[in-house]
């Protein structure tokens, strides 16, 4: 394992020192924390219902990267692959506060829906309005009352734009949250692998795959996915991962948005075949997209690979992602 | 059976030895069915509790305990943080009332299923902290116990967690929770010995 | 090798077609090239001097990534990592120019000088006022008359964004091409490869470095570095080429930008923590850092590793690289 | 020395002929001091030349000429497609006055000088063509003459090109342009042996 860093144990703090740093006019930290805050003007002088998002790291821009005028209000980042701890969440929420409530957005993982409930539980004691969400965009997993439930995973970047953009028009809390699971049922994602990511404390990668074979339903920390198989031209992944998201909704009419979206070491090269591979195949079934991204958004460390998100849209979501926001990462 | 404070605190100690010694093959297992990190994740969470037990001698059992679960929820993150952090604090509060180990453990597992919405059979660190409580109760606690109880886990499908996302797939493989919660428990074994 | 592409010849028009197809309200390709041109409103209302640059392509988001408002007018694409031909940059001049002439930007590689010269000298045909720059920020190389002279590598974005913002606010063509100059030769990059590049007609890396060992002074093209060394902290790493930098600088007074470029497969993660070394080092040695950008912005396919640029930067200059534009890639 | 304009486009096929069974070892070539494209620049280059000569058959050496100019000079980019197009647009030029090669041949490599700011012994291109320009006005041109000026590069520092950046350690390896060029050369020898 190669990687550019000091000791491992140093890589979160070291990691939100360096992004704030390099981006004091947008961001700062929370004193004793790892996790940032808006910075600029317009975060003192608007009240708005808080956003606040955070995760394990590793994923990076997200979630840190995305706060700012019209998108998050605070992000928290735990260890690596980890969900942070409950008093940084709580941190975050007073941080953020400005009397109108907090929404909270939790990716679907045992670990931080358990940290991101003890942390909105000492919210409350303290009168705080707050409510969450839990994004679950990532269909390779079968859902199942009985179980955890699907993944969340690329999709959480676009919930976090149109929550953050109707935050910034301001929404109130109820309405925020229930626009926010809107947006989370209409959104599907899968991704694939071309090899796994090395988690720094374990040092080698997550598992193997044959130099010509690629894994389809991988999650963002490494989780397997439903088959490997022998890796195909962009265009057959393309049409693999489309027909299996678009078979999800049950309407096909509507608009649509896309993201395509990088998993940390595939080069944006690949990712704009990919994307036109995509755009190409949606435009030929007559399925209207009306805003599509292509970058590293919701990565995995150093994982070769790529995610396809679609999302139903309403008019008004399609508006509110392409809003201009002060962020990092969007 | 009871424990008191000075041998609660070695069990405390040896847990904490057990997984430092034992980061790495952690981190192995959750990386066959998990993310990779639970070894690290609990020796964060061991080298917390150690310098929270350095800086504050606690006075009685309750704030024993609540020392542990206070250092579990403030460092560790990820599921075991606040699972291990939840069944240490309602053990805290329960001692208050009660030093039998068998309704501790009790408590702290109704606290998992609690905090984890979980029960038995979800291959989670449940399938041991039950097992365990149930044998304390009927005072045959022993090392096979724990070791069945762990074994147990690897033909379960997990249903919660990260490895529940590999269904069937997740056969075949120990629950990296249930093994350092059968450190936990092996810990308490070797107290309980002397 | 594992990719995510169709046909090896057919990379550079697919990608240039995803790019446009994601970004139409950005972009647009020039027909019969893989060159791209503003499509914003602002272009066809506000006439400035043209800015284009172009070149190989593996280095996304460089160039295409960087057209829009205030950042370049048009960028042409070559094949991976070969300069683009004399006619398609000559296209692109053709649909820049609004008679106030054109400047180009150009990496210092025989290539790209040669055929950007061939393309000029095709303008001038047309009557069209047109003059170039030769951006040659890598350090790592000794420079002398007789020979090629550095290369350019990341710092290009950054005179990509000085150039740009000058334009729009209305600069004639000479003083745009003195005050690129200016920036060129204040303007001084190292990087450092942990992986090579896999070009992909080739199949392989560039070259091979061991497990525990990182090259420095590589270009973007997997041009090989002036020593191959165990890889050490990121502290180390970012002392050892602020070091490399600052001495080339003859007074250590002034405002400083600093660029920290991720080549293509190092995560953001990764980065940051460089980043965080790099400006600490450069804070305990008063030196007054006024602009900071992290992230892929000049990369080489997916090779693993990044480059520090530091440029001593007038007061304006700063401003120029903080004002807002409207590109895919910035 | 002459060709006609039959012989001479026999050459050039002979020349895409070679280029095209050789276009892996050229980029592995490239690859050890440049950027690993010069086969797939030259290949490009010959589909286009190709293709051209297919679509209109040209009337004279000096329409010839030129369309394999303009095929590099468009689809090539880099380095090479400048240089050779260069070097056969003012072949093409020079046709027209005289069709002895020795002329021809030093005019497109005076070209090359011009386009690439550069000169003999600086590992490129123009150390196979001038030779091999000379041992045509001297009447000893032969294969030896070509592999003798290729096999020099080998020995040379870089100083205009990629290659100029690895400074001394771009000794040891033939320079990739030349072996392209020797690649035309070996093609005009077969023509003018039959
Ligand atoms: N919902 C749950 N209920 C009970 N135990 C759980 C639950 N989710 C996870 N666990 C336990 O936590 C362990 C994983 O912990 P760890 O790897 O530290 O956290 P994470 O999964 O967040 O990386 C699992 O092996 C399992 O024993
Ligand atoms: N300035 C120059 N003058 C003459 N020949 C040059 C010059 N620069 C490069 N070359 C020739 O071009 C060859 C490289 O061509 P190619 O790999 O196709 O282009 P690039 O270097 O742009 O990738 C070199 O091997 C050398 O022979
Ligand atoms: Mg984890
Ligand atoms: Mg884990
Ligand atoms: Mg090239
Ligand atoms: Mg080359």
């Amino acid at each position: 394992m190669k990687k550019i860093i000091n000791k491992t144990e140093d890589i979160v703090p070291e990691m939100i020192s360096g992004l704030v740093k390099a981006n004091s006019d947008l961001v700062k930290q929370i004193e004793g924390t790892t996790a940032v805050v808006r910075n600029d003007s317009k975060f003192a002088e608007e009240k708005q219902v808080g956003v606040v998002s955070g995760g394990g790291s590793g994923h990076e821009p997200l979630h840190a990267g995305y706060v700012g005028d019209g998108m998050l209000s605070a992000a928290v980042a735990g260890e690596v692959f980890t969900s942070p701890t409950p008093d940084q969440i709580y941190e975050a929420i007073k941080a953020v506060d400005q009397g109108l409530g907090v929404l909270l957005i939790v990716k679907n993982y045992s670990g931080d829906v358990m940290n991101f409930d003890m942390a909105k539980e000492m919210a409350e004691a303290d009168d705080i309005k707050i409510k969450s969400i839990v994004v679950d965009d990532d269909i390779s997993v079968e859902n199942s009352e009985f179980t955890q439930g699907k993944r969340g995973v690329a999709g959480t970047v676009l919930v976090e734009k149109i929550v953050g953009a109707a935050a910034r028009s301001g929404m109130n809390l109820d309405d925020l949250a229930a626009l926010g699971q809107k947006v989370i049922d209409s959104t599907k994602t899968v991704g694939i692998a071309l090899h796994a990511a090395t988690v720094p404390a374990v040092g080698h990668p997550g598992f193997e795959l044959g130099d010509d074979e690629i894994e389809y339903g991988i999650g963002i920390h490494n989780e397997r996915g439903y088959s490997v198989e022998k890796i195909q031209p962009s265009k057959e992944l393309a049409h693999e991962l489309i027909k299996k998201i678009m078979s999800e909704f049950s309407e096909q009419t509507g608009h649509y948005a896309v993201l395509i979206n990088g998993m940390g070491a595939t080069p944006l090269m690949e990712q704009y075949i990919f994307a036109n591979d995509v755009l190409n195949e949606l435009a030929a079934d007559n399925i209207s997209v009306d805003f599509s991204k292509v970058g590293n958004q919701v990565t995995s460390l150093d994982m070769q690979g790529i995610s396809l998100t679609i999302m139903r849209a309403d008019d008004d979501w399609i508006k509110m992602l392409k809003e201009p926001v002060t962020t990092i990462g969007w | 059976m009871e424990l008191n404070l000075a041998d609660t605190k070695k069990w405390i100690e040896l847990f904490v030895e057990k997984v430092e010694d034992n980061t790495s093959e952690l981190n192995e297992l959750d990386t066959a069915i998990g993310d990779g990190d639970h070894g690290s994740n609990m020796a964060r969470g061991m080298a917390a509790v150690t310098d929270a037990l350095a800086k504050k001698e606690p006075s009685d059992l309750a704030e024993l305990y609540k020392t542990v679960a206070f250092a579990m929820i403030q460092k560790v993150g990820g599921a075991s943080g606040p699972l291990y952090g939840t069944a240490f604090l309602d053990m805290s509060k329960k001692v208050k009332e009660t030093t039998d180990l068998a309704e501790l453990v009790q408590v702290g597992c109704d606290g998992l299923k609690r905090r984890g919405q979980s029960d038995v059979g979800m291959k989670t660190m449940i399938d041991v902290w039950q097992p365990v409580a149930e044998s304390l109760k009927s005072d045959n606690f022993s090392k096979s116990i724990v070791e069945n109880a762990l074994n147990a886990t690897k033909d379960m499908v997990a249903t919660k967690g990260r490895a529940s996302y590999l269904e069937e797939k997740s056969k075949g493989h120990l629950d990296p929770g249930s093994q350092s919660s059968a450190y936990l428990f092996e810990a308490l074994l070797e107290v309980l010995g002397e």
